[in-house]
């Protein structure tokens, strides 16, 4: 039993309570917040060495209550679930220093510190979970402190959005309970190893599978919900605007990879056992894997995402808008290989795919998290994001201006930023695989992101210095910007291990037999 | 269970065909109303038509846990009634 | 050789802090730099080879640097005009704000470029590729006040970083076959041994067209080949020590550097169809050259004439990198120094006019050489050399371009006679551009002209060297007439050409490049058309106002502008988006729930149809008594009741009978722990909607027949979904459900100590789940605090 | 015992029947009526789920007499449903109370009329 | 179960029906809604405790037998203050009164 | 002596009736313990919902009066029940609805609400409102031709009434008039009243 | 305002109502119940208490204890205390957890023990309830400060 594996998600619900409890001492209160983001990093990165990626890449179960595996709830860290752990801890404690200064006091002493680190606890549930249904308790734990994030300030702008987001979000609770039901029903089962086992072998479980293709259809709409895919992006721009900016950072650079999470992990580990004997059945399918019905419809969202968040991101008149925008966007980014990988039967370029979505999640949380902190420092500085309000801030705001650069750059994909090697895996895996379309698609939305950043650019940073150009950034959040800057550079600059730690993951994610051998013991698989 | 259980058996299963038959004509007054008094009484009936078909499914399975279903219930029907008349007398049901 | 690439990136990093002590002299210690990097540069030259560090080892990318002359010669020229520009600098930019991001982004500009030329891994030479345009954009976009500035920069960025990634992708589809990054050495794919192979699995693989044309894009875009040429004019937004440099000299050079590296690659031997590449770049390189040229006789502004000028000579090194002769190398090879030579010395040139006289329009410029006779001696030869007039430096490798036109139209006749015909034309009005830019220092001085200073040294001394250096060229063609020849350079071309011969001609002759230039001895055909050229170019400089004017009236349509495209699909772009978004982002929960709800139906039923999975025969299955299907039926009549609810509070009560309907579910269900939940929680509930609803308005909202019809079909699509969805899994019966092991009384009451599974399950198998479900209700309550406390406070933020 | 009518059909119809209704609420402009949508909807998915635990078995309590053809229902659904159930109320309750807060800083709670998009 | 509490429990259930019925057809037919309390305070109350006295009988003064009582007893302590409250809460509406009936002091 | 802890005991009792205690004395006994644990607890939170002190002869005096009520009830509620189906199931509906004034001896919250609560579940009346001003209750009769039907059983009850919560009242003393002055319609609103 | 009739019943209810969901808290780890049906029973009895007698009646006359200094744009200050209750029940439930990790066991690895009493023969002590007990406890306090928060306004 290695402890460490739950610690992720105890340390920030220990510091949610405790934050809770001395609410009273505003200042206690940050301090503990803050050490238990810290303490996070600490247990997140101790677990990493313990699955250790880059070495033996490890697959570690943790049975709660110790009832076994399939019957308890069995947590599993294993280099997928580390490697979105270890992106979730930098841009967690990231942010949440830059909450200390940034966020209304009041409201960090009436609720701010308990919500952010129980969303920290829905989003290390989620990545430790091998349990449908636990993951359904974690999103929702995940989703009830956003709605409240989002809704923080509780203005107009701030409740609109928050309705949006709950409503939707409402319904898709309800569509990933009736499908997590219709799965229980067919297979028995609820543990995620115990379910691709069973797919697997379903005359021995006297199992007819065919069912769970529509049923994990189902599910997955849920998770296009979660990380925004187009034709469910609509709540991303309201609320990533509405919500205090480190928030933003949180939702856009870690809630939205639970999703995609979700997708390789359900999607590539489990589903993907399910085969239809007779072929699929529809027009334009082919092949008997599940995966072969999920490749097509990831291809559509992804595009749709990419088209859609570039178009939108370019028109906006706010950088606020513009970095939701570009988010929708940046997502069909990270599900196109994912897409390719599901379509293409090899296992090569699937691992492939997987590593380019991975590497792709990473530099977008770096940057995305660093550009939405930005916007926040912005926001203290003059008092608005409106490009109508802003200008001149590269001689206001020099440092403020270089770290935006090097996030807008990383996103843009100039090398060597990470985000670089996001769009040079992702085309690489739609080269490598022949899919054309899918990398003029690419392409058409990398030229898109280099048209709004260099429009927000020019318009924000360039130009005449605003009159409304007021305090100046906070010198915490600055520092954290550059911190984050450097991490983006530096990823970028020292690649190999991060690729080799994104390749584990995908390994781990794709050799689907050791993942069930270790939940479930040697008999399984 | 019973010496000689059909009639019993049978006298609980109408018992709750007729309970759940009644829900709906109930069902029909809180639709309809006209008032909002006349959807409480009708809502207010059909709680209590919920503790009758708890206790007629503790009879049918000989479980008596369901009767603590319906003790609940005969318990918090009350409140229910209560904060709709609040409701509708001040319009506001907590000061 | 990391060193070298490495130091200008070093020096950059720390220029910021040597500003702060050097203020003004930086301009110095960035020239030290260069010229630093220059000594290193010529100590490599007549060497050859690859060294390689590791970067990215798991993806086969390496920091690998190779040496050879193509490699030098690009290498001299960032070093080398690097050292000049920035002491030009020193001069040119006295005063003026933002030198230290100036100088920093000179300086990473030549690192960048210096990796350019020097990288021997498809990776790191992207890597390098892109730094170039970003370097480039900084520094069009100096005066960040300015509109045009901010156009011009955003304009350069989204072209070249665009091309960029057409050329990345071209990389890694090269990749995909070969299988490595590697340029040179044991396993590269430009190495003799390995190219043709390489040509060949690209071939097999059905990529050499899509690698090919991707990387041409790329190329074109850096190297402002027709259509993407239109962000070079705008590029002299920036300072002119910046255009000299990299519009002209260096970066735009990168694009014709990587046509002259893949030529080994692409260019087959010994094929007597029109090859690809020759199609591709021939044809490209000659239609830039004469649509630029002729551009650049509409120009009305001195920096906007070189700029067009620098697209055309670009254009000619495309060309001739084109034909497939040894001819076109030679043209490539050679005019890649030519043009940097001259083409820097004018645009230094132009700098000190705009600076002297504070004017760069043609029309008020005239008779300087009284003012200024040392830059009026430069352009002499600079102008000359640009415009191929004997025995100027460019004249030399004009005539290997005609030399290599007129042999490609030998070779493969018909429409490949259009070559050399075109190639005089767009030469003509080179011819013509050159002389009118010669004549801004001869003639009448214009009234509006004022006295013009003389410039600093350190503007002079730089456009003297360059000036020289071309002077010189053209002296060892005139000296190599006579048997004298210019052996150091010809030796350095030499080994500039070579690089760029696919690996059959490394093969046939390995020392077979020997290349020289003269001036023409015999009637060639080369020395005709250079000819026809200098003839019709002065007859048609007298007749120069009505072309500039013709020309400028023909651009007045817009279609024949790119710019009319580029900005039309930008701005475009931008309305466009202004336009869709709200159509989509709608602000109505309505749309977005139709959205959502429409594609949740069509996947969830698209999987059932895909697994080809068949409604169940309809059994009898033990369960349902009457009492359940009456209780189900009133939930559906007071969910309906719902929909048409008269009022709030009508509503809210009528959903409680849905309420009660589900605890009587759950009792008949033999759930008593959710009976009990569902009627506390129920009641809770309303007390919380009465709470609410006191406080709302009673709002209707009257629904219109369309949209209940719209909104009719898509419930009704849900709900079929939702009635398949049950339907097909209903009837499953897996045989060892998990649920097995709880309804074992050894494991649940010995082991987990209680009677009743569900709460064992709820606090104990599954207690995890209720960690998180007892977290949701305390956020709950904090967000209801929240909601409530920070209400005023939204105006903060 | 009546086994006159067929359980999976009546089951489906009535989800479906259920679903649809939800639906067609939640497309509604009101926010209220919105609300009543979702709740009918996660109402419906929580019978869906307790109907997965099959019907007509005994109650899962140990020490308790097996009345409905020897089987225990299915207990793990009814746990599910529970956590369901309690995270359901806890969005409900923090639904309304949004709505009402977007009543009082949009002065109605028509959705159509709440502003402009984002 | 002997035959004593067989037949009681049948009586009892058939007594709680009829009432529940008779509650339930007087909601339905009665015209105002203070005649329709009539029938649900005193009838479906009735009913629904004669139902629980039948488990009552069923359980024996053990158990869910004694559980019944407490039922019974909540049951007539908040079946009439609820029937109190909506009348009362229904006058203040102001919804009028069948037939001839008024409030005392309304001329 | 404080109620409190006998409204504990009172709740230990019907703790076994809620924990449907097994008939066996250890059982009960051990039921009853913890019953009076947590009843004694409850009832101290809440002693103040219940500030007099009480006397526990008079109490016990009592019972046999609450007896009587019970049974009194219980053949008025049956009778209600057969009154109420005989009206609703004919078909000519034989009601004649009216509201009727009934002003109250007794004083005590309990006793006002035993009574109220009585008459709701007895033949055809229901309490419908209180008015504290005037100590009356505002009775709603399906059938008010015949307002001493109505009345009665009410003084029967009161009587009763009177004695089980130990009013000052005695049974048989005069019933008050109804003083007309505040039959507004409007009974007047009024804190919590305390009877003594 | 509500009448004697209404406030003499709730009286007498709600100390029932509390009797019940302790016993619903007591045995559901054997029949039907547990902490959440406990607490939201709990909660609905304070719930009859603020409608019938309004928020203050029972912080004030019941408990007599002064109202905290309220929090910012809240009327009444019982949200406070509230919010300690739900806290405390957060750090119950999953302390009841961690403890089973300093014995080196998986987080909430509950354990019971069964003891042997003179008249109630045996009496089941289960970690498990000490959860349960947390679960109550977050349930009550959520919800009374929903209730309170939004009743106050
Ligand atoms: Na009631
Ligand atoms: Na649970």
């Amino acid at each position: 039993m290695n402890q460490l594996v739950i610690e992720p998600l105890l340390v920030p619900l220990v510091t949610a309570i405790l934050t809770l409890v001395v609410r009273r001492y505003s200042t206690v209160q940050r301090g503990v917040s803050v050490l238990g983001g810290a303490a996070y990093v600490a247990v997140v990165a101790l677990l990493w060495t313990d699955v250790d990626p880059l070495g033996a890449a490890r697959t570690i179960p943790y049975q709660l209550g110790n009832w076994p595996a399939p019957f308890g709830i069995t947590l599993v860290a294993d280099p997928l679930s580390v490697f979105m752990l270890g992106l979730a801890a930098i841009v967690s404690f990231a942010a949440l220093v830059f909450s200390v200064q940034y966020v209304d006091e009041f409201g960090q002493r009436l609720s701010y510190h308990p919500l952010y680190h129980f969303m920290l606890v829905g989003v290390s549930g989620a990545f430790l979970t091998g349990d449908i249904f636990n993951l359904f308790v974690w999103f929702e734990v995940m989703l009830m402190s956003s709605y409240v994030l989002v809704v923080f300030y509780s203005g107009p702008q701030h409740t609109r959005a928050a309705l949006q987001y709950v409503v939707l979000n409402l319904i898709g609770s309800a569509v990933m309970l009736l499908a997590i039901g219709g799965i229980y029903s067919t297979t028995g089962t609820l543990n995620m190893a115990d379910l691709a086992h069973r797919l697997a072998n379903p005359a021995a479980n006297s199992i007819t599978p065919l069912p769970v293709l529509g049923l994990s259809a189902l599910l997955f709409t849920v998770f296009a919900l979660k990380s925004g895919l187009a034709p469910f992006q609509f709540w991303v721009p309201p609320a990533y605007s509405a919500a205090p900016a480190p928030v933003s950072a949180m939702l856009a650079g870690v809630v939205k990879k639970v999703g995609i999470y979700a997708i390789i992990r359900l999607y590539f580990t489990v589903f993907s056992w399910l085969s239809i004997p007779d072929g699929l059945g529809l027009p334009g399918l082919s092949g008997t894997s599940a995966l072969g019905f999920f490749g097509p419809v990831m291809f559509i969202m992804a595009t749709a995402s990419i088209l859609l968040g570039g178009l939108g991101a370019v028109g906006r008149d706010d950088i606020d808008g513009l970095l939701a925008y570009s988010s929708i966007g940046q997502v069909g980014f990270i599900v196109l290989p994912l897409a390719i990988g599901a379509t293409a039967g090899s296992e090569e370029i699937q691992i492939l795919a997987v590593t380019a979505a991975l590497i792709y999640s990473l530099n977008h949380a770096l940057a995305k998290g660093l550009l939405f902190l930005a916007s926040g420092s912005v926001f203290s500085s003059v008092g608005s994001t409106r490009f109508a309000d802003l200008g001149g801030l590269t001689r206001k705001e020099p440092v403020l201006s270089a770290v935006f650069f090097v996030g807008a750059l990383s996103l843009i994909g100039i090398p060597p930023l990470s985000g670089f090697f996001g769009k040079f895996l992702v085309f690489r895996t739609a080269g490598d695989a022949g899919a054309s379309v899918a990398l003029a698609i690419a392409l058409l939305g990398a030229i898109l992101t280099i048209a709004y950043f260099s429009r927000a650019w020019n318009r924000g940073f360039w130009g005449a210095v605003s009159p409304m150009v007021e305090n100046g950034a906070k010198p915490t959040g600055v520092v954290v910007l550059a911190g984050l800057a450097a991490l983006v550079l530096l990823v970028g600059i020292g690649f190999d291990p991060v690729l080799r730690a994104a390749e584990a993951a995908a390994g781990a994610a794709i050799h689907r037999q050791e993942y069930i051998q270790a939940v479930l013991g040697g008999g399984a698989a | 269970m019973a010496t000689d259980p059909a009639i019993f058996s049978l006298a609980v299963q109408v018992g709750l065909v007729i309970a759940s038959g009644l829900t709906l004509l109930a069902g029909y007054r809180v639709i309809k109303g006209p008032t909002v008094p006349d959807r409480v009484v009708a809502l207010d009936t059909i709680a209590t038509n919920v503790v009758a078909i708890a206790a007629l499914y503790a009879l049918q399975t000989g479980e008596g846990l369901f009767v603590t279903v319906s003790l609940v219930l005969a318990i918090i029907g009350f409140i229910s009634t209560i904060a709709v008349s609040q409701y509708v007398i001040e319009g506001d049901i907590v000061k | 050789m990391l060193a070298l690439v490495m130091l200008p990136f070093a020096a950059a990093v720390v220029t910021p802090l040597v500003y702060r002590v050097l203020r003004e002299r930086t301009a110095y210690y960035a020239a030290a730099v260069a010229l630093a990097c220059f000594g290193m540069v010529a100590s490599q030259l007549g060497t050859s080879g690859s060294v390689s560090y590791q970067w990215i080892p798991s993806l086969g990318v390496s920091l690998q640097f190779y040496v050879d002359g193509l490699s030098l010669l690009i290498g001299f020229l960032a070093s080398g005009v690097g050292v000049l520009i920035l002491t030009y600098s020193g001069g040119y930019m006295h005063g003026e704000p933002g030198k230290a991001k100036y100088y920093t982004a000179l300086l990473a500009f030549m690192g960048s470029m210096l990796g350019v030329a020097f990288s021997a891994d498809l990776v790191s030479l992207f890597v390098f590729w892109e730094l170039t345009s970003l370097s480039s954009f900084i520094l069009i976009g100096h005066y960040t006040d300015r509109r045009s500035s901010q156009y011009a920069a955003r304009k350069s960025m989204l072209i070249t970083v665009s091309g960029g990634l057409f050329m990345l992708i071209g990389f890694l589809l090269i990749n995909h076959v070969a299988g490595t990054f590697a340029m040179f050495g044991p396993s590269g794919i430009l190495s003799p041994e390995n190219a043709a192979m390489t040509n060949e699995q690209l071939h097999a693989a059905g990529l050499f067209v899509p690698a090919l044309a991707l990387i041409a894009v790329g190329a074109a875009a850096k190297s402002a080949q027709v259509p993407l040429h239109i962000w070079l004019p705008n590029a002299m937004e920036a300072p002119t020590p910046v255009s000299a440099f990299l519009h002209s000299a260096t970066m735009v050079k990168a694009g014709v550097y990587l046509i002259g590296r893949f030529r080994p690659l692409f260019l087959p031997e010994g094929v007597h169809v029109i090859p690809d590449w020759m199609l591709l770049f021939a044809v490209l390189g000659l239609v830039t050259m004469t649509i630029t040229a002729i551009l650049a006789v509409a120009a009305t502004d001195i920096k906007e004439l070189l700029a067009y000028s620098t697209a055309s000579h670009l254009g000619l090194i495309v060309a001739g990198f084109g034909f497939a002769s040894e001819y076109g190398a030679e043209t490539g090879a050679f005019h890649i120094l030519n043009h940097a030579m001259f083409k820097a010395a004018l645009f230094l040139v132009a700098g000190i006019i705009a600076h002297e006289a504070g004017t760069r329009k043609i029309k008020h410029l005239g008779g300087l050489w009284r003012d200024l006779p040392i830059t009026a001696a430069i352009t002499v030869v600079a102008a000359l050399g640009m415009a191929g007039v004997p025995p100027f430096n460019g004249f030399y490798s004009k005539e290997f371009l005609f030399e290599s036109a007129y042999h490609a139209a030998h070779v493969h006749g018909g429409l490949a006679w259009l070559f050399p015909v075109v190639a005089v034309f767009g030469s003509i009005f080179t011819f013509l551009y050159s002389i009118r830019f010669l004549m801004l220092f001869f003639g009448e001085k214009p009234k509006g002209l004022g006295h013009v200073h003389r410039p600093p040294l350190t503007m002079l001394v730089p456009p003297a060297i360059l000036g020289t250096i071309a002077a010189l060229i053209g002296l060892g063609g005139v000296t190599d007439t006579f048997g004298i020849a210019p052996s150091a350079l010809n030796g350095f071309v030499g080994s500039v050409v070579e690089s760029t011969l696919p690996p059959a001609a490394h093969a046939e002759a390995a020392e077979a490049v020997h290349f020289s230039y003269h001036l023409p001895t015999s009637v060639t055909p080369a020395a005709t058309m250079s000819a026809i050229t200098i003839a019709v170019g002065l007859v048609a400089y007298q007749y120069y106002d009505d072309l500039h004017r013709g020309i400028n009236r023909l651009l007045t349509v817009n279609p024949l502008r790119a710019n009319w495209w580029y900005d039309n699909a930008v701005y475009g772009l931008n309305d466009a988006s202004v336009e869709t978004i709200p159509h989509v982002q709608t602000g109505l929960l309505r749309t977005y729930a139709t959205w959502s709800l429409t594609a949740v139906t069509l996947l969830a039923l698209g999987g059932y149809a895909a697994a080809g999975v068949a409604l169940p025969s309809f059994g009898f299955a033990a369960g349902m008594t009457p009492s359940l299907a009456l209780v189900l039926g009133v939930a559906v009549v007071g969910a309906f009741a719902v929909s048409i609810a008269p009022s709030h509070i009508s509503g809210v009560l009528t959903l409680s009978i849905l309420g009660f309907m589900v605890a009587i579910f759950y009792i008949l269900a033999d759930a008593p722990d959710l009976a009990l939940t569902q009627l506390v929680v129920e009641t809770l509930t309303l007390v919380i909607f009465l709470l609410v609803l006191d406080r709302l308005p009673t709002f209707y909202g009257e629904i219109k027949r369309s949209r209940a019809v719209r909104d009719g079909v898509l419930s009704l699509a849900v709900g079929t979904t939702v009635f398949v969805t049950v339907l097909v899994t209903t009837v499953a019966d897996p045989a060892n459900s998990i649920a097995q092991t709880f309804l074992d009384y050894g494991v649940t009451v010995e082991e987990a100590g209680g009677h009743n599974i569900v709460n064992v399950i709820l606090v104990d198998f599954r207690g995890f789940d209720t960690m998180g479900e007892i977290s949701v209700v305390a956020m709950a309550a904090l967000s209801v605090l929240t909601l409530i406390a920070m209400r005023e406070r939204g105006e903060t933020q | 015992m009546s086994e006159a009518v067929n359980p999976q059909l009546i089951l489906a119809i009535v989800l479906g029947v259920l679903f649809s209704l939800g639906t067609f609420l939640v497309l509604r402009r009101d926010v209220i009526r919105v609300i009543w949508g979702v709740t009918i909807i996660s109402q419906a998915a929580n019978v869906y789920l307790v109907t997965m635990g099959k019907l007509g078995g005994s109650v899962p309590i140990f020490g308790h007499g097996s009345h409905g053809g020897g089987h225990i229902t299915d207990p793990v659904v009814q746990a599910l449903v529970l956590t369901a159930i309690v995270i359901g109320f806890g969005t409900t309750a923090f639904s309304l109370v949004l709505t009402y807060r977007v009543y009082q800083e949009h002065g109605t709670i028509d959705l159509n009329e709440l502003g402009d998009s984002t | 179960m002997n035959l004593v509490q067989e037949i009681l429990i049948t009586l009892l259930i058939a007594v709680g029906s009829f009432f529940l019925v008779v509650g339930t057809v007087g909601l339905i037919r009665l015209p105002d809604v203070y005649n329709r309390m009539h029938a649900t305070s005193k009838a479906t109350t009735l009913g629904s405790a004669s139902l629980l006295l039948a488990g009552f009988v069923y359980y024996g003064p053990e158990g869910a037998g004694l559980t019944s009582l407490v039922g019974i007893i909540f049951l007539f302590l908040t079946a009439p203050t609820g029937a109190h409250m909506i009348s009362r809460s229904a006058q203040k509406m102001g919804i009028e009164f069948f037939g001839d009936a008024e409030w005392p002091g309304d001329e | 002596m404080k109620k409190w802890p006998v409204i504990g005991v009172v709740l230990a009792v019907l703790w076994l009736f809620v924990r449907g205690v097994a008939l066996e004395p250890t059982r009960i006994i051990g039921e009853f313990l913890i019953g009076l644990a947590f009843g004694m607890l409850i009832a101290f939170m809440f002693r103040r919902f219940y500030t007099l002190d009480m006397n526990l002869t008079r109490t016990v005096q009592a019972l046999p009066y609450a007896g009587l009520y019970i049974v009194v009830f219980i053949k008025d509620l049956i009778l209600a029940n057969i009154d109420v189906a005989y009206r609703v199931l004919l078909p000519s509906m034989p009601i004649e609805p009216g509201v009727v004034v009934v002003p109250l001896r007794v004083q005590t919250d309990g006793a006002i609400t035993t009574i109220a609560n009585s008459i709701t579940l007895t033949p055809g009346t229901i309490t419908m409102d209180y008015d504290e001003e005037t100590n009356a209750l505002y009775v709603h009769s399906i059938d008010a031709t015949d307002t001493d039907g109505i009345v009665d059983p009410i003084r029967t009850w009161e009587d009763y009434a009177l004695v089980i919560f130990d009013e000052e009242g005695k049974p048989g003393d005069p019933v008050p008039d109804l003083p007309m002055a505040h039959a507004s319609g409007e009974p007047t609103e009024g804190g919590v009243k305390r009877g003594n | 305002m509500t009448t004697i009739i209404t406030r003499t019943v709730t009286r007498t209810v709600v100390p029932l109502i509390f009797l019940t969901s302790v016993a619903l808290m007591l045995q559901g780890h054997n029949h039907p119940g547990g902490g959440f049906i406990a607490g939201v029973l709990t909660t609905t009895a304070f719930a009859l208490i603020y409608i019938v007698y309004g928020l203050d009646f029972l912080e004030e006359e019941i408990f007599h204890r002064l109202v905290r200094g309220p929090i910012e744009h809240l009327q009444h200050g019982i949200v406070e205390n509230y919010r300690t209750l739900f806290a405390f029940g957060l750090a119950l439930a999953a302390g009841s957890g961690l403890v089973a990790m300093a014995f080196g066991d998986a987080f909430m690895n509950q354990t019971y023990e069964v003891f042997h009493f003179p008249i109630y023969t045996e009496f089941e002590v289960a970690s498990a309830v000490a959860f349960d007990t947390g679960v109550y406890f977050v349930v009550v306090g959520s919800l009374l400060t929903i209730l309170s928060v939004v009743g106050s306004e």
